[in-house]
């Protein structure tokens, strides 16, 4: 099991280093990354299949101490987390290589081989357990993500780029100076050790750690106030690019808040991380509803359900905790699809503004019910993933009696759905600025493969809506097994 | 499940003509099904768990109740499908057939379900179908808006009867309907109140009642069917099984009845002043919701049974009133009831339809509708009381005004207003034949009464089991107060209808438009807001991450421990420290770039310096290569731009030194505070280093050996950064142009 | 904790702060090359007192200064390292297209701030 | 200001090639007892080559083949432990006394210091090429 978790971080590396220099030889870079990208995922269904049957998997890199050296540990968290992260990106890089060579498609020469590092960077800052290098983790993905959003070199892409790198950067460096204080006042930067440590410091200390690094990972998750640079960088990005952004990086950011809050007891946090989830989620729907945009307006919604997480680990309860999680889960597809059908849009009409778009459901049927189906799930509309994910929330919000939270959650829901009323009344019904000259492309070759791949992210989506009884199951484990440090502990140390 | 079937087969048509017909079928099986089960029989029952862990299921039973509704949405939905046919005449029609039949599948799941989740959930669906079939003509911006109010308003219902429904399954210990007891208590009446407002807004009921009118933006056939047999039906099916639950709850009966009889007057008024047919059907519609949820949330057995049998008998005039319209509208063109004349010659068909099926709605034998309106003004006399003669009084008038917009819609209807008649298209026999259907089994319905009794009195007792003594009374007799309260209703209804035949004065929606213009409000301060927190300017981003930094660091203030702390660690440490800080200022203060440059030069040697005197010579070796590079670099790469830095503000200058010394003093305070360092256990590494990691240099021992994994990840963070480098210095300048900024972004600069 | 290294941080940290937050490219590049010295040199003071360089046999095992956090900020400076030449790159690039190396709004964002703003004058 | 290429300018480099590449191999071999090591190496290798082709002695080189055995240096390090059934980059050490340095470790964390060495030199070419690129046209060079 091990060798598997070692081949998952190294092999996209290798595989991407492959990719640069394999030149004009596109077919060698489409089988690596694909071929990498589909061995990460069964690596990933494997890891998850063995972690849920036989507890947590822990890797010693280099057979060191604990103490000493680093550990890769996969509980059943981060094997959840990770099986869906991979399958997404697996789809998306699907959906990349049917786009290619198109306005709204990145120069595959680099988008590939940029995908997998960014990929080990994601599986990295999954599975590690050690803080440090979840720092080395956080620089693979913004370096790649950095010059993924930039190497076009178009105009948008450089400013909103510029803003995304600086925020990033700043984030980057108070995380190093939040790594001083930890290892200064702890001298471990090993996650278990501090889930062992950081408890037993002054209160003062403890809490200021906590929020220290609720600033640096709330500015990877794009928490209130720091999520600015995510809704102007995101939608100049080519589609792929930002579908896999979407989905993936901002839950990397909630993913390690909840880890490390949960792990080192920061209770204590809870109304102050409640308090900015009801924010983000304001701030974020209110976004969305201003924006005429497709991708801007869904770029938005991402923040806004990014509220949802934080509500769950500001719960500190099981439950909440277990809804956080598989909020995350369910998340991660249902906004790569709706981004993926966002680049369709933009690749058939040549635009994604609201106002040049129209009557897109009877040109284009399908394309609808790719959007409507994850949109309604997004909106939490039963019988969709959303909708579970919500009400499990919500009911960890009553069981707790945390009434402000829960109202808010719930009007959000409204809200959200009003933006999505709002893209879908001005792309699919109404009628486009002048319908007659809006233009249709032909069909490439690559079309099918596009469509297709976001039909497969939806069925996915759907499937994670069906089988919601036993993902829920793995998340209350899964949230057990953080809450409860010492298993964790014990799995890392002993 | 068969309707799912039959969404997927009518989709996957290859011909478009036969939609309807084969989109008819489903409704046809449960129909049947569903009829079969009338006269008593087992209560079917189906459960398939969803998440248990949430106590998540899909739960179905399937009594009495179940039935009738189910005879009555399935059995006008075939009818529908028919008329559809009829009404449409021809085109691509699956994509609204098939969601017609998403619809009527909703409902019956919401009719069925025995778990309140499985409720809301096809609640939401219905929401969500009727959303699109409103918006059918999505060219149209009325119908747009129509259909967007209508989701909006049920959808927010909807959320309101979740957050009720959270409540109702924690107080009731249980998500399933039937094993759910009486609950009271101040946690049952806030389930109540919410759950009432869930329905509320489904039915139309005051203030909610904007989005109804609005939605006869639909074509005919989803009019027909959304307002009679279907959607407005569930706030009313919700209210009767929630009545054994939550009837108990000491507000829920009054604010039921309150509303109800408010809506029902205010839904009259409507239809008295309307000129397009359509719409006084739409507010008659508001009005008889408002009878029908006054009597449910009643809650006597009378009152029940009055209500169930009102359900009946509405489902199937109004349907066939709808119809008619329709009919009318696609051979004539208009549903004007000021314009339209002589109809009554060339439209019999309609004519006898909307006579009939008026006849109805009015209460008046020998139809289905008296007998029903009768039970519902002798609950009201049941009632005991102030409140008892309030309830008679608001029935009362409400019936009259019933009746009144009844005689005005079917005498302005076809009444001839002098001049040419107007022309009429051919006739079309799927368009007429529901509708004559339809107004005949009112008669029907009439004289078979003891039958329907038999089926809504097992229905009503599902709900009440005092319902179970009543019966629809073809003729109460002479003696009965209602009946002659009834034939009141009737003449005086009848008077003011004539009297009102020839006047129409449409009122302003102010309703509908205080409800988009909420939405204008909303997304004008999400606008507002968005506009404030998204300046899209990045250094006030900065600014905002650097505060919060530094407000994150306030606990740590708390914990610095003079004791812990010693000035230097060396003299010459605070000759270098003062050297790298007074540099670092240069790097600010200098205006020009190169000079910058090289103050940074300092700052980085100056750095080393520190790192040899900590101790740390490979950092100090590195950092000066590094540096030595950077400066370079800096003079290549940004010598060719102007020398000076452009000038900003005072006042944004003063908020980036406040910014920047709180976030120094910020970090300072932070180190300081967490200066109890627990000794790390440097025997153990120097040990493994040099026995197993084979150095005698620690740091390097640990880059190559013990955290190999971390330079792994830095040396590929370099790759893609100089992939970067290189991607961008190749990119094609003649793509990136593009227009300079625009003045006015240019003046929102600091 | 030696208060000088702490106070370096900090002034490091001020100034850094003060450069990121300007308009131009140039100087938000020099801010985070000063940003990145704070980081390095607040590893090193993490690692304790000064000592003696961390070379096994040099000194008793006690007087070698913290090797770990030595290694962080290696790996730390090696980052920012490759970082700040992507930036340089980014700031090059900008220079290219717009001809100054000033920070542009987002326009979409600046749209939307100023169309509330006009409604908001005449509220 | 290096574009001059003044022959002055070109000799000097040509000249301090060798030596600094002398620096730059006891820079990497002294890395595990002394300080130094690949990465410092790396740099000073990095600035001969950077300075090389700026100058315009030698062709221009591909930075993406530096990276490629870089890379590969590296993760062959990392991964062959597991086909012996071992832990991700458990490592295999040779120790040997060499003059003038000492003990010297060799084994796999010498392959992957160099593999960190080659991917150094690797980004300085492509910076340098990047930046070098192009000029930024209308302003003249002000140094």
């Amino acid at each position: 099991m091990t060798a598997l978790v070692g081949l998952l971080v190294v092999v996209p590396m290798l595989a991407a280093a492959v990719g640069f220099v394999a030149g004009e030889r596109q077919w060698v870079r489409d089988i690596l990354t694909v071929g990498s990208l589909a061995g990460a995922t069964a690596i990933a269904g494997i890891l998850l299949a063995h972690v849920e049957s036989e507890g947590t998997v822990v890797l010693r890199v280099g057979d060191w101490d604990p103490e000493l050296g680093i550990v890769l540990v996969v509980d059943l968290m981060a094997a959840l987390v990770l099986l869906v992260a991979m399958a997404t990106i697996l789809v998306v890089q699907l959906f990349a290589i049917g786009q290619r060579r198109t306005a709204w498609g990145a120069d595959p020469q680099l988008s590939g081989p940029l995908l997998l590092v960014l990929t080990s960077g994601v599986v990295l800052a999954f599975l590690t357990g050690d803080l440090f290098t979840l720092f080395v983790a956080f620089e693979l993905i913004l370096v790649s993500s950095y010059v993924l959003l930039t190497h076009q070199g178009r105009r948008g892409q450089i400013r909103s780029g510029m803003t995304y790198v600086a925020m990033n950067l700043f984030a980057s460096t108070l995380f190093l100076v939040g790594l001083a204080i930890v290892y200064a006042s702890t001298g471990t930067v090993n996650l278990a050790l501090l889930a062992e440590r950081i408890p037993e410091l002054d209160d003062p200390l403890r809490w200021g750690i906590g929020l220290w690094f609720l600033v640096v990972f709330g500015t990877k998750a794009a928490i209130f106030p720091l999520f600015s640079w995510l809704p102007d960088s995101y939608p100049t990005a080519p589609t792929t690019i930002t579908a896999v952004f979407a989905g993936l990086l901002t839950k990397v950011g909630v993913y390690v808040l909840i880890r490390f809050h949960v792990l080192t007891g920061m209770d204590d946090l809870g109304p102050l991380i409640l308090t900015l989830a009801g924010l983000t989620m304001v701030i974020g729907v209110a976004g969305a509803l201003a924006q005429d945009d497709v991708k801007r307006i869904l770029s938005f919604h991402i923040i806004s359900q990014i509220g949802y997480m934080l509500m769950g680990l500001g719960l500190f309860t099981l439950a909440g905790i277990a809804g956080a999680i598989v909020f995350l889960v369910h998340h991660i597809p249902v906004k790569t699809v709706l981004f993926l059908v966002g680049g369709l849009i933009e690749e058939r009409e040549g635009t994604s503004a609201l106002d040049k778009i129209g009557g897109l459901a009877q040109r284009q049927p399908l394309l609808a019910v790719l959007f409507a189906l994850p949109a309604l799930s997004l909106a939490g509309i039963p019988p969709f993933s959303g909708f579970v994910a919500k009400l499990a929330l919500v009911d960890a919000g009553i069981e707790k009696v945390v009434v402000p939270i829960v109202v808010i959650a719930l009007a959000n829901s409204v809200l959200t759905l009003v933006s999505m009323v709002k893209i879908w009344t001005g792309v699919f019904w109404g009628s486009g600025d002048d319908e007659s000259a809006t233009p249709i492309r032909i069909l490439r070759p690559g079309h099918r493969l596009m469509v297709g791949a976001t039909a497969v992210a939806l069925i996915a989506s759907l499937a994670i809506a069906a089988s919601f009884g036993p993902l829920w199951d793995l998340g209350e484990r899964a949230a057990a097994d953080l809450l409860d440090s010492r298993a964790y502990i014990e799995a890392v140390v002993s | 499940m068969s309707h799912l079937v039959g969404v997927v087969a009518v989709l996957s048509l290859p011909n478009p003509r036969p939609a309807f017909v084969v989109a008819l079928a489903a409704p046809l099986v449960s129909a049947a099904w569903a009829a079969s089960k009338l006269s008593g029989g087992e209560v079917d029952t189906a459960r398939l768990d969803w998440v248990e862990g949430l106590d998540l299921a899909f739960s179905f039973r399937v009594g009495p109740l179940g039935a009738l509704l189910a005879v009555l949405v399935s059995g006008i939905g075939v009818l529908i499908f028919v008329y559809g046919h009829g009404y449409f005449g021809g085109g691509d029609r699956r994509g609204f057939a098939a969601t017609l039949l998403a619809f009527s599948g909703s409902m019956l799941g919401l009719v069925w379900a025995d778990d309140v989740w499985t409720l809301f959930l096809f609640w939401e669906a219905t929401s969500v179908t009727s959303f699109l079939l409103v918006g059918t003509k999505s060219t149209d911006s009325t119908a747009v808006t129509a259909a967007r109010r209508a989701l909006l308003v049920t959808v927010a219902g909807g959320l309101v009867l979740l957050a009720g429904l959270l409540v109702l399954v924690d107080v009731a210990g249980t998500a399933t309907l039937s094993e759910m007891g009486p609950v009271t208590g101040d946690q049952a009446t806030v389930a109540a109140v919410l759950v009432l407002v869930g329905a509320f807004t489904k039915s139309a009921q005051l203030p909610f009642h904007v989005w109804l009118p609005g939605a006869m933006a639909a074509p005919t056939p989803v009019s027909a069917y959304l307002h009679s047999a279907t959607m407005v039906k569930a706030g009313i099916v919700l209210i009767g099984v929630m009545h054994p639950v939550l009837g108990a709850v000491d507000i829920w009966s009054g604010l039921g009845v309150t509303v109800g009889l408010l809506t029902m007057f205010w839904g009259a008024i409507g239809a008295l002043r309307h000129a397009d047919a359509k719409l006084v059907l739409a507010w008659g519609t508001v009005s008889q919701l408002g009878l029908m949820t006054a009597m449910m949330s009643l809650g006597s057995g009378k009152a029940i049974f009055a209500a169930v049998s009102l359900v009946v008998a509405h489902a199937v005039f109004k349907a066939a009133l709808f119809m008619a319209v329709g009919e009318i509208d696609i051979r004539t063109g208009s549903r004007d009831l000021r314009s339209l004349s002589g109809l009554r010659a060339s439209m019999p068909v309609a004519f006898w339809v909307m006579v009939f099926a008026g006849l109805s709605m009015a209460g008046v034998p020998p139809l289905l509708g008296f007998p029903a309106k009768e039970a519902a003004i002798e609950a009201s006399l049941n009632e005991s009381g102030a409140s008892g003669d309030l309830i008679l009084a608001g029935v009362t008038i409400g019936s009259v005004l019933t009746v009144a917009y009844t005689t005005r819609l079917v005498l302005a209807l076809f009444s001839d207003k002098g001049g040419e008649p107007t022309e009429v298209a051919p006739f079309r026999w799927a368009a007429a034949a529901p509708s004559v259907l339809l107004s005949v089994l009112g008669v029907v319905g009439y004289v078979l009464a003891p039958s329907v009794t038999d089926w809504v009195v097992p229905a009503a007792a599902t709900l009440e089991t005092k319902s179970a003594g009543y019966a629809l009374l073809r003729w109460p007799g002479l003696d009965s107060t209602a009946f002659w309260i009834s034939m009141g209703i009737v003449a005086g209804g009848a008077i003011i209808g004539a009297a009102a035949a020839r006047h129409s004065s449409p009122p302003e929606t102010v309703g509908a438009n205080n409800v988009d213009r909420l939405v204008d409000r909303t997304l004008d301060l999400a606008k507002w807001i968005t506009g404030r927190v998204q300046h899209g300017s990045l250094p006030i981003y900065l600014v905002v991450m650097a505060l919060a930094a530094s407000l994150a660091v306030i606990p740590f203030l708390g914990s610095i421990d003079a004791d812990q702390l010693h000035a230097w660690d060396r003299p010459l440490q605070a000759g270098m420290g003062t050297t790298v800080v007074a540099a670092a200022i240069a790097v600010a203060v200098i205006r020009s770039r190169i000079g910058a440059a090289l103050a940074l030069g300092v700052v980085g040697l100056g750095v080393s310096a520190l790192f040899l005197i900590q101790g740390a010579p490979d950092l100090a070796l590195t950092q000066l290569l590094v540096e030595t590079v950077i400066v370079v670099g800096f003079v290549i790469g940004l010598g060719g731009l102007t020398t000076q830095f452009p000038a900003n503000g005072f006042v944004w200058r003063s908020v980036r030194i406040g910014t920047a010394v709180l976030a120094g003093a910020a970090v300072t305070a932070a180190l300081l505070a967490s200066a109890e360092n627990t000794p790390s256990n440097r025997e153990a590494l120097v040990a493994v280093a040099v026995d197993e990691g084979g150095g005698n240099n620690l740091v390097n021992v640990i880059l190559t050996d013990l955290r190999a994994l971390d330079t792994l990840g830095e040396v590929v963070v370099l790759v893609v950064a100089a992939m970067g480098v290189l991607a961008l210095s190749r990119a094609d300048t003649a793509r990136g142009g593009g227009a300079p900024l625009s003045d006015d972004v240019r003046k929102g600069r600091r | 904790m030696s208060v000088t290294l702490a106070l370096v941080v900090g002034g490091l940290t001020s100034v850094g702060v003060y450069l990121i937050t300007s308009r131009s490219l140039t100087r938000l590049l020099l801010g985070f090359a000063l940003l990145g010295h704070a980081a390095v040199l607040a590893l090193l003071a993490a690692g304790g007192e000064a000592g003696e360089r961390p070379i096994s046999g040099d000194a008793p095992v006690a007087e070698l200064s913290d090797p770990l956090p030595q290694a962080f900020a290696l790996t730390a400076i090696v980052i920012s390292f490759g970082l700040t030449l992507f930036l340089l790159a980014l700031a090059r690039r900008q220079a290219q297209l717009t001809g100054d190396d000033l920070v542009e709004d987002d326009l979409e964002d600046r749209r939307i701030a100023l169309e509330t703003e006009a409604e908001g004058d005449d509220a | 200001m290096i574009r001059g290429r003044s022959p002055v300018v070109r000799s000097a480099i040509r000249a301090a090639s060798p030596l600094a590449l002398l620096v730059a191999a006891f820079l990497f071999f002294a890395g595990h007892n002394q300080p130094g090591g690949g990465f410092a190496a790396g740099l000073v290798i990095g600035a001969v080559v950077a300075l090389r082709t700026v100058a315009g002695i030698g062709r221009p080189q591909d930075a993406t083949r530096w990276f490629a055995v870089g890379t590969a240096l590296v993760s062959v390090v990392a991964l062959a432990p597991l086909l012996g059934g071992e832990p991700l980059l458990d490592q295999v050490i040779v120790s040997e006394t060499v003059p003038l340095l000492g003990k010297v470790k060799s084994g796999s964390a010498l392959v992957f210091d160099a593999g960190v060495t080659a991917i150094v030199v690797g980004l300085f070419v492509a910076v340098f090429d990047g930046l070098d690129a192009d000029e930024l046209g209308r302003d003249e060079v002000q140094v």
